[in-house]
């Protein structure tokens, strides 16, 4: 038990002290987090999804707690990307972790706008670009499940962008595969996997939904089979990265994600219900490691049915 | 934070009292809440969160029995662990210039007695009013009490109890059912006083990054876990409510 | 209180006494609950996929826990259509309520051959037509996710029976709106929805998927947000009645998918849990419109948002 | 069927005896097992299957505490009410004409007590041999007992233990992990004895409907909760157990 397990894993030319990073939209713009854990021990984390301008997002309310499980309509909220450079980037700078930047435009050409301002922050060290947010009517949706947008979209953001480019998939579609694939094609350097399920909760005494928005994007445990199957179909599809998101709420789960084929993780909802959570994931990991005696747990990666 | 209960009573009609063990890093203003991870696996998922009720060598919750999570909570037995996480939001702010009227309706009257309680320690004087369906829920043993079928105390609901002793002097505390909530703010608009309103929205995290609990306000949207729950009734856009 | 509610709903030329019946897999063949429950009390049940030839399934393990959820891989474990109708119709047949049969097929003609032999059993009220069994390899998946495939077979079914055909469809696609409209413009006279959605759970220490099939799907609680959100969408798009599947394990959960245009509700998973379920969610509706003073039961369904 | 917990308390490294308030009409046989609802709410999804470990005014089982669902249950507390279904599954048959020795692994010793009670009450007799992996797992007070790391009686596995007893005429009965049951099966087939093994399996309903708890067996697939549990070793395809 006494040798060190040796954690880092590695994503375009980013080497990550550990698989464990924080999910977009779960995470605020880390501040907030400070006191409850260390950011240093983290892996990364990915930043409320940014748009070009202020958002101010949907009306409330926004969420809806459903079994093991919650849909949310936030509408994508932010303060921009232009404050968050100003404002936000200086405090979270001084953490000697990844800052991922995660972006969403209603057309290509704000996607692009948003790559080449974050091209010249330093900090930042990827762009996660979200095609998938379920809750933005114009854009969002349809970029993320027709693969040709995907290639489209992708090529443009690369050709503009220094970063290395994650694309963020939805899961709502007929054939993640083909969506992952044309990423990959048009140079994405990662995708990550899943983004929210789209799903509807509806009070019966005023037979209204309960989310202003309607329909709202279901996260947490329930849906973490889902994405295990995901990630395990488009790791043996594609050559770039796979980063797994959905779900994950323990070690077991993120180590599931891994041996499926994840490169890194990314942890959402369950930051809300235990704050250092992460911390807890990452010292799990160490300890399944040491047990098994797996000393570089990128090893596991793709394990499955080897 | 992993705490023990040291009881957890049932004080009226669905109404529970909880005190936890309170160690000693725990400090809040009146106002202030406290998310409750009811259990400690995946259900419920969200942690409730409570306005803090009483603090003394133990933190003390009011809580309504009125749906799965409170139901389980209800029945947490003396030695339990359970995960507390919290003070948060903003509180209450105690004025001295000012005739202090506390307005509370059912559950509501929760962050109140805390209120109460540092005015008290402050010995300063108070009003307080509390509004309750019927005798059989009532749970706080001072106060000026209006019960909606006239049990007790005043016939009626506890705003048209108040009504009279509201000027323009006044400022009022308020926590209650929206639609209470509703009538004083047009209330303290017509005698031109002041109210701070603790609100209620649906949670996530209880600390501003899920941006789940926005209410819409006169300077856009605004976090009720973060920003509030306690707000001048003038940034409220009530007809939004 | 004392009005009685009238729960009867109509589909196609059938009266069902109840919205409220069981869904295809798990209720077995209906008698294995009649110790539990009343069966002449349901609205009806949809008896276990039935095939041409009797199939022994997948290999175990076949099935696993996830959170307010369950995975299965059974693999259409079934007696056979002949031996279906020789042995168990006649011991169910006398229960007054309906009985409906789920059909499942490798190509097209598997499903017409189904279709007609069912045809002469009276005591079938009408066809439950799975397009979207994710555990079998062949055909099943593909029928589901493709208009076309839809629309083909649906046509190819309506011309050999004189039931009513239900086409049941699957959550995990793009766009599950063109497949019921498909459905719909071959004559299908009811869609239900939602099938299982694809996932996968792996058990770190083997760093195999739990499931020998690898990938099942996922049922229960879980998922009603997601079925209720389809079911809202298709009760938009088309006119033929949609029933809705998927996590009901509550009358509040049977009256979101109503309210959501469900005309009738199926319940499954919930059964392995609570036996005698349908029945408490036939007296949790009746309740419910004795409280909020709806007499027919039928004027909730699409209600919502209107 | 929602019974009263009548007591709940830990017999030996992580094992549980929880009984049961029985209601009269509960009667069933050794080898058969109930679903063990754990709360009233969908969280653990599913029940939990546990072998009748005894029966008389109480309903007994014992347990092992695994899992979340495991674990939960043993916080249940007399009193507190629990949701189960059964009798389910098909028992051991008793035979007269045969040798019997119940042979046990772990917690798979929880039916084949149950198993010796009744044959006990028939005046019948039976060698018991019960294996765990030190001496604070045991939970028996009778049998001969093997432990594999020597802490208490023969040291080594209970199958080592109990092979020079195993002749043509004998009638195993065995429960425990596979490896145990697949050295059991190889044993009976050289020594040309009869067994009935208790299975595990996962299941969703117990009952078979889900058809989730398939086993091979020479006749095609058998679903262990209503052909089994317990099934004659012959049938049982070990090699792809
Ligand atoms: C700042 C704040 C302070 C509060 N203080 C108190 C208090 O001191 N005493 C008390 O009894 N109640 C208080 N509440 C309300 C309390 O949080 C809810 O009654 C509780 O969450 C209901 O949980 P449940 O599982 O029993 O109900 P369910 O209806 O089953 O809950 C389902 C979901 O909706 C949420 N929800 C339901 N009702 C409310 C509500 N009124 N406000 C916010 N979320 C809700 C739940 O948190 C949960 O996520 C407060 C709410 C807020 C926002
Ligand atoms: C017929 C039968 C009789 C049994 N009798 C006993 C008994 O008398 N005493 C006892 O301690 N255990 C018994 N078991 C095993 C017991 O059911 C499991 O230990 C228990 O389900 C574990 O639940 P958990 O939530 O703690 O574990 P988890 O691992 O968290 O459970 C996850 C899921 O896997 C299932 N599962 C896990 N282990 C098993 C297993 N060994 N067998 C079947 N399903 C499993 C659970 O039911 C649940 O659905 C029996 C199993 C069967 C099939
Ligand atoms: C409240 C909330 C806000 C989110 N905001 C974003 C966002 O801005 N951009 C994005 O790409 N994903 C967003 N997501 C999706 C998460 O990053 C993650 O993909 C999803 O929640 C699944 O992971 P989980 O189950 O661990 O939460 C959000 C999720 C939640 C719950
Ligand atoms: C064990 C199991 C077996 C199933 N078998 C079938 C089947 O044979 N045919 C079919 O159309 N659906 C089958 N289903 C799907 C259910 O009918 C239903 O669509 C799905 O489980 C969602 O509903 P639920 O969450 O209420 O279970 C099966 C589901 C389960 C859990
Ligand atoms: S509850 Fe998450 S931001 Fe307020
Ligand atoms: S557990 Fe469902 S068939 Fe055996």
């Amino acid at each position: 038990m006494g040798k060190n397990v040796n954690l880092t894993c590695k994503v375009a030319n980013l080497i990550f002290k550990n698989p464990v990073l924080t999910a977009s939209g779960t995470f605020g713009y880390g501040v907030e987090y400070e006191k409850h854990l260390d950011l240093n021990k983290l892996g990364g984390f990915v930043v409320k999804g940014l748009s070009i301008k202020e958002r101010s997002g949907n009306n409330p309310p926004r969420i809806v707690e459903t079994p093991c499980g919650m849909l949310n309509a936030i509408g994508l909220q932010n303060i921009g990307v232009d404050r968050f450079l100003k404002e936000k980037l200086p405090k979270i700078a001084k953490f000697n972790t990844h800052i991922i930047a995660n972006i969403y435009g209603t057309q290509i050409d704000e996607f692009l706008e948003l790559a080449e301002k974050l091209n010249n922050a330093e900090r930042i060290s990827a762009i996660e670009v979200n095609v998938s947010c379920p809750n933005v009517r114009v854009g969002g949706m349809l970029f993320g499940k027709d693969p040709n947008m995907v290639f489209k979209l992708t090529s443009a953001i690369k050709k503009v962008s220094d970063k290395p480019i994650i694309i963020k998939l939805t899961p709502n579609v007929s054939d993640i595969v083909s969506i992952a694939k044309a990423a990959e094609s048009a140079g994405a350097d990662a995708v990550s996997l899943i983004n929210t399920i789209a799903g509807m909760v509806i009070d019966v005494k005023s037979k209204k939904p309960v989310l202003f928005n309607k329909i709202g994007g279901l996260s947490g445990p329930a849906i973490y089979p889902v994405g295990v199957k995901m990630v395990y179909e488009v790791y043996h599809a594609v050559k770039i990265p796979v980063i797994g998101v959905g779900g994950i709420y323990s070690a077991d789960i993120a180590l599931q994600y891994m041996i499926a084929g994840a490169m890194l993780v990314e942890v959402g909802t369950a930051n809300f219900v235990q704050p250092n959570i992460t911390i807890e994931i990452i010292k799990g990991m160490e300890e399944y490691a040491k047990r098994e005696g797996i000393s570089n747990i990128s090893d596991i990666i793709g394990s499955c049915c080897k | 934070m992993q705490l023990q209960i040291v009881s957890n009573k049932q004080v009226s009609k669905d109404t529970y009292l909880i005190k936890i063990d309170n160690p000693e890093v725990f400090d809040a203003y009146p106002g202030q809440f406290v998310m409750v991870r009811v259990n400690n696996y995946n259900y419920p998922l969200l942690r409730r969160p409570f306005s803090i009720y009483n603090l003394s060598n133990t933190i003390d919750l009011l809580y309504r029995k009125v749906g799965e999570g409170t139901s389980m909570l209800s029945l947490k037995k003396p030695g339990d662990s359970i995960d507390i996480l919290g003070p948060l939001g903003n509180g209450f702010k105690i004025k001295s210039d000012k005739k202090l009227i506390l307005i509370g309706g059912g559950i509501g009257i929760a962050p109140l007695c805390f209120l109460k309680k540092k005015i008290d320690e402050r010995k300063m004087n108070c009003e307080t009013y509390f509004g309750f369906n019927s005798k059989d829920e009532i749970c706080v043993d001072y106060g000026n009490i209006a019960t909606i079928d006239g049990s007790f105390g005043y016939k009626g609901n506890v705003v048209d109890m108040a009504i009279d002793k509201i000027e323009e002097n006044s400022l009022i505390y308020a926590c209650g059912p929206t639609i209470m909530l509703k009538k004083l703010a047009l209330l303290c608009h017509e005698k031109k006083c002041n109210m701070e309103v603790s609100l209620e929205s649906r949670m996530a995290c209880g600390m501003g990054v899920c941006l789940g609990c926005a209410v819409e306000t006169k300077n856009g949207m605004s976090l009720v876990c973060s920003d509030g729950p306690v707000f001048d009734y003038k940034d409220i856009l009530w007809e939004k409510m």
